[in-house]
């Protein structure tokens, strides 16, 4: 028996992300200082290398037995996650500084969070998957509830660990009866088994995975956890996990689709169009009425995730299949740049209490963007191209990604899904250009001018170039996420 | 000059000066002072308008200009579901988007210069947005225009649509404004959902979006050709072109404000004059005219669009008119006016004589935005007074406002000799003339209704100039209105000219015209050269009847109808509507001399007019746009929205209870079908 | 022997024992005497009215080192396995569950830097 | 010996109390339970379909899923500490300041 360094020279990116959490929980220990802004530059560099270990360390494949494969997917996958976790992280230092709750921990969190999802993007294994699913939301549990003061981020804390590990129960539940019909919980040995066990044990997996995507009707969680938990850590949620459970969703779902029995490939396609649907509708329908720029951006991820279950949808069909998961992967990227970048913003705007611990109850509400335009032309251009980029409108990432997505829909003859996401786009402008107008064609209600840190101007001028790069030259990220797209399942 | 590669890096320059403007205006303008901030607008278009020139004089020379379009952008799926084809960042002039480049440049910067004046009274920070939204239009508009694919036409879509909402709702402070630029929103995204569908058809049909590939595509190809690959495998060509148009044009009246998402645009007023005069009267509106004119290849194999294109511009024409008679505010008259003169345009591109829909285009762009500039102009004179009621008498307060806006006057008219009434006739001449496969009679429809409208066009704009500058002041600010300044009326002089001169472009194909005749027909014919020969057979023309008699009827109406007019509001029958006070007495309570005209007016079109159209507009905005999908869709989505916000209550067992019921449901449904 | 046989023993235990505390406490109910009287339902703490509610707190303390001592604890269940079959694992064995416990130990040095062990 | 369907149907029932009670009961530290019986509820299932395939990877599973239980039971009382912190009570009525 031989020690597999293969396998493990393949998750050097993982290493690197849990041993650079391991580094800052002993700096933040060892080295008792009060300065702690290397705290986060630390963090960058860790996310940096892992992308760069990620890129340059090729695909090896099939790693320890079929639990996971490290390929172009995966690789794409891991490089989205570092870059949403440098981006919430550039975020986070500015905003926990001014409450005055920097510390190592956070950043490790962080990390080890990022390193679940990192796996995750590798995982063909459902009890691979599910380890990691919980190495990612353990630490995003705790760091919904890092802020200790204030009732809010507790309360979202709890809220996203019960219903989290309510859901991990149903998925491991599922796993178990996968288990039974199949003997195996590897992807590849699933797709050979059969009969109804192995049916109710995909459609609870199937559950499990729609509530870490939040998608309708498994999106309860989501309005409340974005809310109340910190603003950077609401960012990496959002980019993060979302990116990570799309990547095992898709992998899973090409499993199910090609699971023997064509009419039960036939009901999941079914069951995943109807999630796609009603989180469209319903993300966007429900995102109108609100007046909290936090929590419209909640409900605005859940319409999001519909999109994306169209292109899961369309992967579906034999035809269309490398498209559908190219635009996946490449709607992936274009989210994660901008609902971090827009997340910033938020971030910046937040009223605070005149002390620490005191919650203002409108602290995101859209008057805090009123006048935005004239106070700081930079920020507000900034949110004006998050906000534009996320309802569709060229020249900007998200347009190009939903172009795509619609088109790889229409490819796979999901005609209805398709219109349907036109038509929701069109009316999620109305609340993403809401906010737009508030910021041009509002007076200001005060001179206050938000907290701005160079780490977060940093993150915003990062998220900027890059959406509106992927929207003007998208060509090489699209290149290299259709190389992603042949992953040999 | 004629270095090709000149005229090329130019295109993109074209772009890019612009929304240089706009961006250094946009971050530090408010700090710059007002006089620096105008000259960077303008010293930007100045350069556009140059650099348009440089590129002009390639495509006068018969060279088509084209910059990119090997630079990938990104890659769609192709039909056969396994290609992946490349869209990409492609400018291309050619003679029609030439044309419009000079125009939108053109037009673009006298409205800056004259913007310069106009909005002088704004502070720093408000005149600093006001141009980088005005740059950011144009650089949009010019992105529409210039774009070589349907997707890059897209990009500029949706920024002059942007930019049309961010200026409507201008002056924010007003709570009405707010809601006028709400309406312009939704009726723009019905429109763009149209347009993406007609992008997505086309792609799924031929796995391109580029103009040029799009018509070879379909070169060689008759309606009947039978798909067989991609989405539409099955369909014949004429069929599935028919959808894509169809969603196209459904766009098209989203942007050119045609029946029935028209209603946005007279609440588009709402914003500063000069924007008016930019977009809602010269570039933006006209750009569905303008993508049905770029696309008429495959316009001409839909014809049941064509029909519909020709219908749909024929009603809007007529319907526009009947609804500017009753209008009292100077802008909202001209507004009507803009959706009357879009529907003439459709007819013409719709009927296939697509030379005269764009020259109408043209001549409008110029008269259009001398009427607006000049409504500007009096509505300074008059303390931001815009109700004709209280104006009158301005002819001799403002000689030069009221000599260009009768000069544009007579032009929109269509009195002989100036431009409107060639390029109008031509519309209407053609569309008499025109033959659709799908619906024969169209074309007279249309020319029949067309000629109403014409009529109807004389008449309210001859009521408006009257009221406005003849007779004596009705009101005070009236007998104090001022002149404008030299900046203003500088460049009414400039586009009342050009309304004029303009005609040089759209005579008939006479004997003593000469080579003249129809020279813009004659230079643009390569353009629309494929689309006439699937209209009229390979190689063969329209029958060129050039018969006499529709122009004279239409001067004659145009004639008769101004006169009218001018009995009403100046001559003889000016004490009509006394006599009829005095024998009416319900009427002599309002004897007083400034209503008098009213009254007659009120008699004459609540007769014949107001009812039908007033039920019409009735019915069709207030109720159907403004009512459904305005007010209607989002209340009831709000609605809703609130009702099941009831569910998200923030009790965690009930949302645990949702993921349950709904896990239940997922489960029954996979082994329901998949388990057998 | 069937596992019935084996466990035989065990179950008459358990019966025979749930069978006595049901008819302890029920016999208790039944023959028992019951008078109460007003002095007999009041609260009874050493002759005083009680102070504050029986359901006090435990300090935060108690579950600082409860959780720590389920998660260390809890690591034990794959070093045991690994324990029985460490000659068949070999060298590789040792090297993996030697990361596995460097990062526990890690973690403990974390946990003792921070002061959650020290319970004053 | 006994069939591995009784204790499949056991695990099936426990899961499903597990499931009742996160849905019904008010205290949340039941809720909390109920949860952890969720989750050996599909332990037990593992080992049941371990025993009747003879598959030892079943087994190897069910340690997995115990010691992710654990981190996960560390991490949720964590919360609910902090949770009681700033409510002073563990019911769930106080624990919706959250909503729309």
């Amino acid at each position: 028996m031989n020690f597999p360094t293969q396998d493990f020279a393949a998750l050097a990116p993982v290493g690197i992300l849990s041993g650079g959490a391991l580094i800052l929980l002993l700096s933040e220990v060892f080295l008792a200082s009060t300065r702690r802004g290397y705290q986060a530059s630390l963090t960058v560099l860790f996310s940096i290398l892992a992308a760069v270990a990620a890129a340059g360390g090729g695909s090896p494949g099939v790693i320890f037995n079929g639990q996971a494969t490290v390929d172009a997917f995966s690789t794409f996958v891991t490089v989205i996650v570092c870059a949403g976790l440098a981006l919430s992280a550039l975020v986070g230092a500015g905003w926990l500084r001014a409450r005055q709750a920097e510390r190592g921990e956070f950043y490790a969190l962080a990390l080890f969070g990022a390193s679940g999802m990192a796996l995750l993007g590798s995982a063909t294994d459902l009890l691979f998957a599910f380890i990691s699913i919980e190495v990612m939301s353990i630490s995003t549990y705790a760091l919904a509830a890092y802020i200790r003061r204030g009732k809010k981020p507790a309360e979202a804390a709890f809220k996203y660990f019960i219903l989290g590990s309510f859901s991990s129960a149903l998925l491991l539940y599922g796993t178990a009866l996968v288990y039974g019909a199949a003997g195996s919980t590897l992807f590849a040995e699933i797709g050979r088994a059969q009969g109804p066990l192995l049916v109710v044990g995909l459609g609870l997996v199937a559950v499990g995975l729609s509530f870490k995507v939040a998608a309708v009707p498994f999106h309860v969680w989501t309005p409340d956890v974005y809310e109340g938990a910190p603003t950077p850590v609401t960012a990496f949620m959002a980019a993060g996990v979302k990116t990570a459970a799309f990547a095992v969703l898709t992998r899973l779902a090409l499993v199910a689709f090609q699971a023997t029995p064509a009419s039960a490939a036939n009901s999941f396609a079914w069951v995943l169009a109807a999630l796609a649907l009603v989180s469209m509708l319903f993300g966007n329908w429900l995102a109108l009425t609100q007046r909290s720029v936090k929590r419209m951006l909640a409900y605005s991820s859940i319409a999001h995730a519909g999109y994306l279950l169209v292109g899961v949808v369309a992967a579906a069909a034999a035809g269309a299949r490398e498209a559908a998961l190219s635009s996946i992967l490449f709607y992936l990227a274009s989210y994660t740049a901008t609902v971090v970048g827009a997340f910033a913003v938020v971030a910046v705007l937040e009223r605070r209490g005149r002390s620490l611990d005191e919650e203002p109850a409108d602290a995101w509400d859209l008057e805090r963007f009123a006048g935005l335009g004239r106070k700081r032309p930079g920020l507000a251009f900034a949110m004006a191209v998050f906000m534009v980029s996320l309802a569709g409108v060229p020249p900007t990432a998200g347009f190009i990604g939903k172009l795509l997505v619609f088109q790889a829909a229409i490819s796979a003859h999901a005609y209805g899904l398709a219109v349907v996401g036109m038509l929701t786009s069109a009316l999620g402008a109305y609340y993403y250009l809401r906010v737009v107008v508030y910021m041009y064609m509002r007076p200001a209600e005060d001179r206050e001018i938000g907290l701005i840190s160079p780490a977060i101007q940093v993150a915003l001028a990062l998220a900027v170039v890059a959406v509106i790069v992927l929207g003007v030259g998208p060509e090489t990220v699209s290149k290299l996420a259709r190389a992603a797209a042949a992953i040999g399942m | 000059m004629d270095n090709p590669t000149v005229a090329q890096s130019g295109l993109w320059l074209l772009i890019l000066l612009p929304l240089a403007g706009a961006l250094v205006n946009g971050l530090v303008g408010r700090k710059l002072g007002k006089a620096n901030v105008a000259l960077i607008a303008i010293g930007a278009m100045v350069a556009a308008f140059l650099s348009a020139l440089v590129v002009y004089v390639q495509v006068l020379a018969g060279r088509n200009v084209a910059s990119g379009g090997s630079e990938n952008w990104f890659h769609v799926l192709g039909p056969d579901g396994r290609a992946m084809v490349s869209i990409a960042w492609g400018l291309w002039v050619d003679r029609l988007s030439g044309t419009l480049l000079l125009v939108v440049t053109g037009v673009g910067l006298l409205i800056h210069v004259y913007s310069t004046s106009y909005m002088s009274h704004e502070d720093d920070a408000g005149y600093a947005r006001f141009f980088t939204y005005l740059n950011l239009f144009v650089a949009a508009m010019l992105t529409l225009v210039l774009g070589d694919s349907l997707v890059l036409t897209f990009v500029g879509w949706e920024g002059v649509g942007l930019c049309s909402y961010l200026l409507i709702g201008f002056w924010y402070t007003d709570e009405q404004k707010a809601f006028c630029g709400r309406k312009a929103f939704v009726t723009n995204r019905i429109g763009d959902f149209g347009f993406l569908i007609g992008v997505f058809t086309i792609l799924s049909i031929f796995g391109t979006a580029n103009y040029g590939q799009l018509a070879a595509a379909v070169k060689g190809h008759g309606v009947d050709t039978l798909l067989t690959a991609g989405a539409f495998a099955g369909w014949t060509l004429g069929r599935a072109l028919t959808l894509a148009t169809l969603g196209l044009f459904v766009g098209c009246c989203g942007k050119s404000a045609q029946l029935p998402l028209y209603v946005w645009l007279p609440d588009a007023m709402a914003g500063p004059t000069p924007v008016s005069a930019l977009i809602h009267a010269a570039t933006m509106v006209t750009a569905g005219v303008y993508l049905v004119a770029r696309t008429s290849f495959l316009f001409a194999l839909a014809p049941a669009t064509m029909a519909t294109v020709c219908l749909v511009g024929a009603l809007t024409a007529v319907f526009a008119a009947a609804i500017a008679f009753f209008q009292n505010d100077i802008k909202k008259v001209l507004a009507y006016s803009t959706v009357s003169q879009l529907g003439f345009m459709f007819i013409g591109v719709g009927a296939g004589v697509y030379f005269a829909g764009v020259m109408h285009l043209v001549t409008h762009a110029f008269f259009k935005a001398c009427l607006f500039l000049g409504a500007g102009s009096v509505m300074h004179g008059m303390h931001e007074d815009t109700d004709i009621r209280n104006m009158g008498g301005l002819k001799d307060k403002m000689p030069h406002t009221r000599m260009t806006f009768l000069i544009a006057t007579m032009a929109i008219t269509g009195i002989v000799p100036l431009s409107g009434f060639f390029s109008k006739d031509a519309i209407l001449a053609g569309a008499l003339n025109s033959e659709n496969a799908a619906f024969p009679a169209v074309g007279k429809i249309a020319y029949v209704l067309g000629t109403i409208a014409a009529a109807g066009t004389a008449f309210y704009m001859m009521r408006c100039y009257f009221l406005t500058f003849s007779g004596k002041p009705r009101t005070k600010v009236a007998e104090h209105a001022h002149e404008s300044s030299p900046a203003m009326t500088g460049v009414l002089w400039i586009l009342a000219v050009l309304s004029v001169v303009a005609l040089l472009l759209g005579l008939p194909r006479f004997e003593i015209f000469g080579r003249w005749g129809e020279v813009f027909g004659d230079y643009m014919h390569p353009v629309f050269a494929q689309a006439l020969g699937i209209l009229h057979g390979e190689g063969g023309e329209a029958a060129e009847h050039v018969a006499l008699w529709p122009f004279a009827v239409a001067w004659g109406v145009a004639l008769a109808s101004g006169a009218l007019a001018w009995a009403m509001y100046v001559g003889n029958l000016r004490e009509v509507p006394g006599k009829l006070a005095r024998a009416f007495p319900g009427f002599y309570r309002f004897g007083v001399d400034k209503f008098r005209v009213d009254e007659l007016y009120d008699l004459f079109v609540v007769k014949f007019v107001k009812n039908g159209a007033w039920v019409l507009w009735k019915v069709v905005d207030r109720i159907v746009i403004e009512g459904i999908f305005v007010n209607g869709i989002p209340r009831v989505l709000a609605g809703l929205g609130r009702f099941f916000r009831l569910g998200q209550n923030g009790d965690l067992q009930r949302y645990a209870a949702v993921i349950a019921v709904a896990a239940a449901v997922v489960l029954w449904v996979v082994l329901g079908t998949g388990a057998r | 022997m069937t596992p019935l046989q084996v466990y035989f023993p065990l179950a008459l235990v358990v019966i025979v024992s749930a069978i006595l505390a049901f008819l302890l406490v029920g016999l208790t109910n039944l023959l028992g005497p019951r008078r109460p009287s007003a002095v007999k339902s009041g609260v009874f703490e050493c002759g005083s009215d009680p102070v504050g509610d029986a359901h006090g707190g435990f300090g935060v303390k108690f579950y600082v080192v409860a959780l720590l001592f389920i998660v260390f604890d809890i690591e034990a269940v794959f070093i045991y396995p690994w324990a029985v079959l460490l000659k068949e694992l070999g060298w590789v064995g040792f090297a993996d569950m030697a990361l596995f416990a460097f990062t526990l130990v890690i973690g403990l040095i974390y946990v003792w830097k921070k002061g959650a062990l020290d319970w004053e | 010996m006994v069939p591995s369907s009784y204790y499949l149907a056991l695990a099936a029932i426990l899961f499903s109390i597990g499931l009742f009670g996160v849905v019904s009961k008010r205290n949340i530290l039941i809720v909390f339970m109920c949860i952890e019986l969720m989750l050996n509820a599909a332990n037990l299932t593992f080992l049941a379909f371990a025993r009747q395939s003879g598959n030892m990877a079943g087994h190897a599973i069910a340690f997995f899923v115990i010691a992710v239980a654990a981190a996960e039971a560390a991490v949720g009382l964590a919360i609910v500490i902090a949770i009681y912190r700033t409510r002073g009570t563990l019911h769930m009525d106080e624990v919706r300041v959250l909503r729309d």
